[in-house]
């Protein structure tokens, strides 16, 4: 097949996806073409290439590529658009960075530290965004869910991994004793070891509560 | 995206407002805590809970968390509370628990101590402390969350292109074989057909047998019998293709025939 | 503003809209900026142009412009999509099993088992999909078609020969008694229930239709 071809063919299979294309999905797909990854790969940058002068480019995320629009037009999008993205409220975005940072984490955990308790609707709110999932169910009395983010949350926030978050900043300057003491290091490890997994691109996070 | 950033910096400077009212920024709680009651309930809205609440009045008056000035905190916090009992606000319980550890705190640090460095282990703000910059860390983080750029807020996707679906070479799937099995079972239950003599080991071998006879017989149109014995498939097999032929012949599906007593039988579709 | 500055954000524009968006429309959205109606519709037609050779082409529809998947791509994104699997409806599956377990058998023999008519459609499947095949007619008034089991449906089904089916014999010929013992009536209760739950979750025992 002529690359030119190739080329149409996957600027037509990310355009009409819902959601991102990996590079293994479209090897897989023309496989039977036996069409060499080195070559897609190529494709790829060069479609990259091609319409990074355009409405729309073509980015890659934590799942794979997909098209967004360009950064320039994004407020011509917007403008366009007369409803207003939805808001988030302080409790929901000090729940999420908790998530984020402090995964795997129960409610009972984010409560610890927010010091009130985490309304249901602050969870469910997450959970149907797909930013956040239940990673599995803690082995104390009532089972609590565990929860951690998703590729999803990457994807919406044009990341392709953890470790490109800000860092939690080091407002303290503790000895490493203290840190455990604290047990600020498990937050250290617990991140290393999600920014990990993430990037071995798992599915889910192992941990022997997890069941 | 600087807008962001600025809006930010002013979150962080603390000095946002708390509250609007009548269009009058509230950047403080005045000194006397008095404010409108409805600004009030908007005011405490703001606060994320009773360590957000603390953590504001420490920084409102620049106090270091690490030296937290536990008698004056306690004071207006307290005070605080107070208030808003008074306006017969709903209080979160968080509050009011917060409220005990701090007069706790306040009463164990008016007790002598045997040594004054300012935070050994068994300093009874250590907890408290400890406790407030962890939950300024996440606080922090997620103002940071908060400029990161957001999908439909500060970029957006293009939708999905529409496709016309063209119909593949059709690949049938297969049918579940226990399935059949068992439908065929109730089929035979529900019609009262099974009897036992139905039901032989050879059933199927039979029937196949039956089915292979009457292809073979569409292909040519005589068969010698003998053609449609195979040696091969030994004494089993011969039974079987024997009773297929006689199955046929019973179903009127096939003609048997032979010029005389010694002569080849010769088998073809009726 | 530059025709090239609208003709990005015209691209961002429709590809990022859920339904076409129209000439009014456009021409409404820029009139701030001042850009006459002319200009738009050349704008656009180079879009048409600058498309014409790419996986998606800009399309004009009764409604306005929308990007679609260019034709020749349309069977490459068909495919990438993996269709549902399809279910066989249990007229299908019944009338399969008594031809498979009762053949040569004819129609009439079939609905004398089912005690419903099997609709030609049924038929028509099977012997489309090469399952099935007239083996003769029977010799009596009417001389029906006599059907039976092809070598191409062992072969779909990975069989040598139609006695490698699942015994019917194990399930029936046993007594209770024995069939306990064996701890077979488990493995009915199971298979009854499958059925039964299937029968109601499926289409209804009448409908004929496989799709």
């Amino acid at each position: 097949m002529e690359n030119t071809k190739i080329k149409k063919i996957i600027e037509s299979l990310i355009f009409s996806s819902t959601s991102p294309i990996s590079l293994k999905e479209l090897a897989n797909f023309f496989s039977e073409e036996n069409i060499p990854i080195k070559i897609i790969e190529q494709i790829i940058n060069e479609i990259q290439e091609k319409y990074s002068e355009t409405g729309v480019i073509l980015n890659k995320v934590s799942t794979g590529y997909r098209f967004q629009v360009s950064e320039d037009c994004n407020q011509w999008v917007s403008k366009f658009y007369p409803e207003k993205p939805q808001k988030y409220s302080r409790a929901l975005m000090e729940t999420l960075a908790l998530i984020i940072y402090k995964q795997p984490i129960t409610r009972t955990e984010i409560e610890a530290v927010r010091g009130v308790s985490v309304s249901s609707n602050i969870i469910k709110t997450l959970l149907e965004r797909e930013w956040i999932k239940i990673l599995g169910y803690k082995d104390v009395p009532g089972r609590p869910a565990i929860f951690g983010t998703t590729k999803e949350f990457l994807n919406s926030h044009n990341l392709v991994s953890l470790s490109q978050l800000p860092k939690l900043d080091d407002i303290i300057e503790l000895t490493e004793q203290e840190k455990k003491q604290l047990g600020l290091l498990d937050i250290e490890e617990n991140i290393k070891k999600n920014v990990n997994s993430d990037m071995n691109n798992d599915e889910e996070y192992n941990n022997d509560n997890i069941h | 995206m600087d807008i962001k950033s600025e809006e930010l910096k002013e979150i962080e400077k603390i000095n946002v407002p708390l509250a609007y009212v009548k269009g009058e920024p509230y950047l403080n709680i005045p000194k006397d805590l008095y404010l409108p009651p409805d600004a009030l309930e908007v005011v405490l809205d703001s606060f994320e809970g009773p360590l957000d609440l603390l953590l504001y009045l420490i920084k409102s008056q620049n106090f270091d968390i690490l030296e937290l000035p536990v008698a004056k905190i306690t004071d207006q916090y307290i005070q605080y509370i107070d208030l808003m009992q008074e306006l017969k606000l709903e209080l979160a319980a968080e509050y009011m628990l917060m409220a005990a550890t701090l007069a706790e705190i306040k009463s164990k640090l008016l007790l002598p101590l045997v040594e004054e460095d300012s935070l050994e282990e068994d300093d009874p703000r250590a907890e408290l402390i400890r406790r407030l910059q962890e939950y300024e860390r996440y606080k922090k983080a997620s103002l940071n969350l908060e400029v990161l750029p957001r999908i439909e807020r500060d970029f957006y996707l293009p939708n999905k292109v529409s496709y016309k679906a063209i119909k593949k070479d059709e690949v049938y799937q297969n049918v579940d074989l226990e399935k059949l099995v068992v439908i065929f079972h109730k089929l035979m239950e529900q019609t009262k057909f099974l009897t036992p003599h139905d039901v032989k080991k050879d059933f199927l071998s039979v029937r196949e047998k039956m089915t292979l006879i009457l292809n073979l017989l569409k292909q040519d149109k005589f068969v010698d019998f003998k053609t449609l014995l195979d040696i091969e498939e030994g004494k089993s097999g011969l039974i079987v293709s024997f009773l297929a032929i006689l199955e046929l012949i019973k179903l009127t599906l096939i003609d048997c025939a032979q010029a005389n007593q010694d002569s080849a039988i010769f088998i073809k579709l009726k």
